[in-house]
């Protein structure tokens, strides 16, 4: 068993559905059990891919594969949503089937290579995979204009691996932590880095490089919406967390300004959320916010409760957006007027949102809390006082805005709505909040992650 | 000298995304940047005085000074990514211009 | 300043004056045509840097088939223009 | 407005970088480059180019050490193909009106010219670990063989069909080969063949095999892109 084929099957899979479109939606059922059951097999540790008598000659002249814990729940994550999404969407959007299995490839392959050239050829795969899956929603120019700003966010995400080569001359990401800290001069990585992490803030929407968000989230359906917001958004927050902790090094002038920028992403991602009456909008600017958090627990450090904070996002903003976007789909507007009363006839739905919003904001029993309580304590603990109070500024505005756009729901307007949400879809909903409320209350979560970085690096040196 | 053109041509195609409202210019700024991207690769990988391109005819030959051979192989795979992209944002443009009926941004109604 | 500066200088700074006109030009299908023409430059800065195998993948698919494809595509807007 | 700050952006930005770079001790001038102290010296040293066995390394980085970044580069185009036609959709008939008939010369013209175009094609794939290009160039020419054919006959339409079926199975195999490495090798994608001797035709091992592979698929794949670029729908 090796952790290649968590890629490679997908990918043959999606080169077999093209020859048959029937059983495209089959194949990529099967493939996504498959590489959920795989994990379980696989060991943590480094897999080389290609060259020459690989055993002989086990240095690093192609490329490799790092699987650790780490990457080990991000992949359960993602593997696991694309699969239930798909699910829900089975009916609807079975044409999509080729396009996720590429998706599903591309996230694999980020999360797991450990070449910065290969991350970049998945960027690609990913990104394009995500054009088309936006394209469900209809509106060309907000797709075209999300393709343009991701296309620019890999080319200056290339430039700086090519610096970085020029430098060190290797793209083995271990090798070069240790050559970066052997030669011990941050001051000259701050170009590559910089250019780096605005290529992957474009993807993981952080401020001021999110501007292709609400063109394609404002328009999203309950396939697009899940898969952007939950997948795509957790995977590129797990990216982007392993280049922090593991690669870039954030010091003096340069970490002021990426924690500037990032505590201004958190503020204005929730004030537009509390100035939009639009509910999609809601949740997509909440979503910007949340995401600029968990990037600012990265660099400072507290990364188990910022891996929690991602896992929960992802699975909230995936029953948000599906209730929100199938309400949507049936009454024509997403308008929280438009809305008001839709949990009048849909109380089960109605429960299940309020505890994935509650715990989204942060209160007592449930998941959120937890995870707040917990990352807000390491942030005291380091003397981040100005972060907790922004982070407990951005909760309120947080708090009233949720609190408004559930009251509104709950109820009932002028006129009734009837919206049907089927079964499948009630059982995820009951699901990951009963999930969210299990965390919360009976928690005795990992407190260490066993980051087999420092073992890889022995193996590296000693072969 | 091609090194500093590359890294301004890498600008130019920036600067032609962020002022033009033209999608088709967009998708020629977009081309220009993934090309000065790609001659700023191989840039990066050229040595002066002589040296030759990676290919020998027999492993006698190895005792000469090549150019490094990796930046090449990375192009190699960039400039396919970029043909895919462009087709890809080709597309899109036909489909905006069938919807719109214009290639200009500014002239279409559906907000950004 | 030897040969190689001197050609590498000419073409540099052609290279930025085609990009300007490829961005600054009216028409589209001339920024296309200089688009293309950027890209022929860039096969001759490959070739003079050592790059064989990227020199005639740029030439054959950078400057053929993404020149194709953008006529293709302002060649279909013009029949839509003539109904 | 927008142009001013645009442009004081991008300065800024080439400014920037220019700058970083020329302060930069551990960035090497342009050409003073020293491979010693790069990965990439150990791909030209006697040992293991006799181990890869292909004279152009540049191809046995490609499609040998690297060629995971290859597989993935022709899942881009996959993609991309994939993704041209499903926003067109799939319900086009017609040819685009180009406007322009073609003649007589024309036609037979590029009869002999197609020929001469897939000999080259094929040759350029074959020894793409000998002299420069391979799969990539190879792949292209025969797509512009294709793009002939649909210039030279405004009624001439490609089997969409036959493409798909070369792509999936082309890119099948590719990663069948791939795990056959793993099999009978240790690691995917990694050589299981004899190398022969370098310089000659039969020689580095899965390579020739692979940028056969590679050429078909982006042939086929660049072929199909071409004909969604030139039909339209029938109601249009």
């Amino acid at each position: 068993m090796n952790a290649v084929l968590l890629i490679v099957i997908p990918l043959l899979a999606a080169f077999i559905s093209i020859v048959s479109k029937k059983i495209a939606p089959y194949l990529l059922l099967v493939v996504g059990l498959f590489n959920i059951v795989l994990l379980f097999f696989l060991e943590n540790g480094l897999v080389f891919i290609g060259g020459f008598d690989v055993a002989m000659n086990s240095d690093l002249l192609g490329i490799s594969l790092l699987l650790d814990t780490y990457a080990r729940m991000a992949l359960w994550l993602i593997n696991g949503l694309i699969l239930v999404i798909f699910c829900l969407n089975f009916k609807s959007y079975k044409a999509f089937s080729s396009i996720l299995l590429l998706a599903m490839a591309g996230l694999n392959g980020l999360l797991l290579t450990n070449d910065l050239f290969n991350f970049f050829v998945f960027l690609e795969i990913s990104g394009i995979a995500a054009y088309l899956i936006t394209s469900a929603n209809k509106k060309p120019v907000s797709t075209f204009r999300y393709l343009v700003i991701g296309a620019i966010g890999s080319s200056l995400f290339l430039f700086g691996v090519v610096v970085l080569y020029a430098m060190y001359g290797t793209l083995n990401m271990i090798v070069m932590i240790q050559a970066i800290q052997a030669s011990g001069n941050y001051a000259e990585v701050i170009l590559p880095f910089t250019l780096m992490f605005i290529g992957l803030g474009v993807e993981a929407k952080l401020l001021p490089f999110n501007a292709w968000v609400k063109g394609v989230l404002g328009h999203s359906n309950t396939l697009t919406g899940p898969m952007i917001a939950g997948v795509y958004a957790a995977a590129m927050s797990f990216v982007l967390g392993r280049f922090i902790t593991n690669l870039f090094v954030f010091e003096g002038s340069l970490l002021i300004v990426v924690t500037v920028l990032l505590a201004l992403g958190i503020l204005a991602g929730d004030v537009m959320a509390f100035s939009s009456t639009k509910t999609r909008e809601i949740l997509l600017f909440s979503s910007i916010a949340q995401a600029s958090i968990v990037a600012l627990l990265f660099v400072n450090g507290v990364i188990i409760w910022a891996v929690y904070l991602i896992i929960a996002n992802a699975l909230s903003k995936t029953v948000m957006f599906l209730v929100i976007n199938k309400a949507t789909k049936d009454v024509g507007s997403d308008e929280s007027e438009a809305l008001r009363g839709l949990f009048v006839n849909n109380k089960l739905v109605g429960l299940t949102f309020t505890l994935v919003t509650l715990s989204v904001m942060g209160l007592p029993l449930l998941a959120g809390f937890v995870i707040k309580l917990n990352f807000l304590t390491q942030l005291a603990g380091i003397g981040q006082i100005v972060l907790i109070a922004i982070i407990l500024v951005a909760s309120v505005i947080e708090g009233i805005y949720f609190v408004r756009l559930i009251v509104k729901l709950w109820y009932p307007g002028e006129s009734e709505i009837s919206v049907k949400y089927n079964y499948s879809f009630k059982a995820v909903f009951i699901v990951i909040a009963l999930a969210l409320l299990v965390f919360g209350t009976y928690s005795t979560p990992l407190t260490k992650l066993d980051n087999t970085i420092d073992t890889v690096m022995e193996v590296v040196n000693n072969g | 000298m091609i090194q500093y053109a590359s890294i301004i041509l890498f600008v130019i195609g920036i600067y032609g995304l962020f002022v033009s409202k033209n999608v088709i210019k967009m998708i020629v700024s977009l081309n220009i940047m993934e090309i000065g991207l790609n001659i700023f690769i191989i840039s990066i990988g050229f040595v002066g005085g002589g040296a030759i391109a990676p290919i020998i005819s027999s492993t006698q030959d190895l005792g000469l000074i090549f150019v490094d051979p990796l930046p090449q192989a990375l192009v190699l795979t960039a400039i396919v990514i970029g043909v895919g992209t462009t087709a890809l944002a080709l597309a899109f443009a036909k489909t905006i211009y069938k919807t719109y009926n214009t290639f200009e941004l500014d002239e279409m109604e559906e907000s950004a | 300043m030897t040969f190689f500066e001197i050609i590498s200088l000419v073409i540099g700074i052609l290279l930025l004056v085609i990009a300007f006109m490829a961005i600054n030009s009216k028409k589209l299908i001339n920024s296309v045509l200089f688009l293309s023409a950027l890209s022929m430059l860039a096969v001759v800065a490959f070739v003079l840097m050592k790059a064989p195998d990227v020199a005639i993948t740029e030439a054959v698919i950078g400057s053929g088939l993404v020149t194709a494809l953008f006529v293709f595509t302002l060649l279909s807007l013009k029949r839509r223009e003539s109904e | 407005m927008r142009k001013l700050f645009g442009l004081l952006i991008t300065i800024a930005l080439g400014v920037m970088i220019i700058l970083a770079l020329d302060k930069t001790s551990a960035f090497p001038k342009f050409g003073e480059v020293n491979l010693q102290e790069r990965i990439s010296n150990q791909y030209l040293t006697e040992e293991n180019v006799e181990m890869v066995g292909s004279a152009n390394i540049v191809t046995a980085i490609v499609v040998g050490y690297r060629g995971f970044d290859t597989l993935g580069e022709v899942t881009v185009l996959f993609i991309s193909a994939l993704g041209v036609a499903f926003i067109f959709g799939g319900t086009k008939q017609q040819r685009l009106d180009l406007k322009f008939k073609p003649n007589f010369m024309l036609r037979v013209g590029s009869n002999v010219l197609l020929g001469i175009i897939l000999v080259t094609s094929i040759y350029i794939i074959l020894h793409g670990h000998l002299t420069p290009g391979g799969g990539f160039p190879g792949g292209a020419i025969i797509a512009s063989a294709v793009l002939l054919l649909y210039l030279a006959d405004d009624k001439f339409r490609s089997n969409v069909k036959g493409f798909k079926l070369i792509e999936g199975i082309a890119g099948s195999i590719f990663v069948v080969v791939g795990l056959l490495g793993l099999v009978f090798a240790t690691a995917f994608l990694e050589n299981f063949l004899p190398v022969g001797t370098v310089g000659q035709l039969l020689s580095a091992g899965i390579i020739p095999i692979i940028y056969v592979l590679i050429g078909l698929k982006v042939g086929s794949e660049i072929a199909g892109v071409v004909d969604n670029f030139l039909t339209e729908e029938e109601s249009a």
